[in-house]
């Protein structure tokens, strides 16, 4: 798992590759919770690269997305999901708790 | 076609991918498809997951053997450990359907198991230990 | 010429390809005076595709600056600005005059 | 080495590309770098614009007359127009460095061409109509 992370004037971007797994997730967590301590609710995470995620990945994800959406203070937007993360988001039942965007430009611009 | 290989992992996440590595191996030599193949790797990692968190989780420390083995139907992966047994048939469903706020971020690996094989079975026992085996069916058209 | 409009929630794209002249520069001239009209003051031109550029072109660039700019409502930038382009806004003085980005996720992810 | 070739267009912005077209041809034959032949359109273009926007500015009608040639050192374009003449030395040099507001958008041609050609030269006479000569230079190294 690599990611990089960039900061814009309404949103911070997280973009992550290769494998989230209950080990690496850690340490996406991490970068996760220094953005959300900062007081940045408006995220967009482009998993264009992810090429594997586990149920752990994905409760990162949700758990993210809880701490945003709290107070209506932002969101945790989904950019360029693959068929693979598409697939097992969609057999937690999370589909409908992300907004998805194909394009990180229409993510990043939309915030 | 009857092809067997068993190796032994440390029961931590790093780990993980190893044994991923292992089971994308043999779907390919059981002529599992992408899709296939994908879901036995998901299904193997929750297993796994579960085998790490729970099955060790008591601060015991163990190993995973995984047996991949490519049958005449598809694939069959067989995950055996030392640690605690449970109940699977007492593990409610998890609640797909809730709001945001009250969904459970946990819960979820045994469903995916679940969805992501063709079948699958619990065997618990005190001395041979615990056993997952694990099923994927080769599609027909490959 | 050719070109394409995207609206952001705080800013608009406007990509540009071909040749910007004194004939092609009227279509484009409408598209920017739409947008100014309408109120949208922060705009971001893409200038990645852009192969040949007059000064009629930059004339139309620096007049959209001037009105973006008023009463400091907003501003044009360029992002993705080509070698050719840049030479011709550094014959013509106008470099000082615009923010560039290199990256349209950069300029768009600005306002 | 010396090749020369005369096409003439209606002065209207849409014969732009095309004059555009005929330099770079002959920039490629006359065996200018990229950079010089862009340099070389770019200068063509200005002057063309002006030729359509004050030469024939007065809902005059006419022609631009584009010849080109390859010199030993380079490429020589000569356009021609019947309509008014100007003095260029009268032409004040166009604001480089005022801030945003004040700043002229307008008055960049001959600028550009001054900046953009190796030399240039304008000729008017009644009969013959205005001319201007650019030249821009082979690079050494090709
Ligand atoms: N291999 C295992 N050994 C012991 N307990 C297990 C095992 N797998 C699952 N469990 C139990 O079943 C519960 C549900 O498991 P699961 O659906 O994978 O969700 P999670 O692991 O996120 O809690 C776990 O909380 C645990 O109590
Ligand atoms: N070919 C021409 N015929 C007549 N007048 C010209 C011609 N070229 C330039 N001029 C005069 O010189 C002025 C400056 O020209 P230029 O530097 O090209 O800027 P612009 O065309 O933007 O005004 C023009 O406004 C015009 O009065």
């Amino acid at each position: 798992m690599k990611y990089t992370t960039q900061q814009f004037k309404h949103c911070d971007l997280v973009k992550v590759s290769g494998r989230i797994d209950s080990l690496t997730v850690q340490e996406l967590e991490a970068v996760f919770n220094d953005l959300l301590e900062a007081g940045h609710f408006n995220l967009v995470c482009d998993l264009s690269e992810v090429e594997f995620v586990s149920s752990a990945g994905l409760r990162l994800l949700i758990n993210v997305q809880k701490s945003c959406r709290k107070l209506d203070r932002g969101e945790l937007v989904l950019a360029q999901v693959g068929e693979r993360v598409f697939g097992a988001l969609d057999l937690a039942g999370f589909v409908p708790l992300f907004r998805m965007e194909d394009d990180v430009l229409q993510a990043v611009g939309s915030f | 076609m009857e092809q067997s290989k068993t190796c032994s992992f440390p029961a931590v996440c790093a780990s993980l991918e190893a044994i991923s590595l292992q089971v994308k191996e043999a779907a390919d030599v059981a002529g599992l498809d992408d899709d296939a193949a994908y879901a036995i790797q998901l299904a193997v990692e929750e297993a796994c997951d579960n085998i790490i968190e729970h099955a060790y989780g008591n601060n015991m420390r163990g190993d995973i053997e995984c047996t991949c083995e490519a049958t005449p139907d598809g694939l069959v992966v067989t995950l055996r450990d030392h640690g605690d047994p449970f109940d699977p048939d007492l593990v409610p469903p998890p609640n797909l359907d809730s709001p945001l706020e009250e969904r459970d971020a946990g819960g979820l690996g045994l469903h995916f198991i679940r969805k992501l094989t063709d079948d699958f079975c619990f065997q618990f026992d005190a001395e041979q230990g615990n056993v997952l085996m694990l099923f994927k069916r080769r599609s027909l058209s490959e």
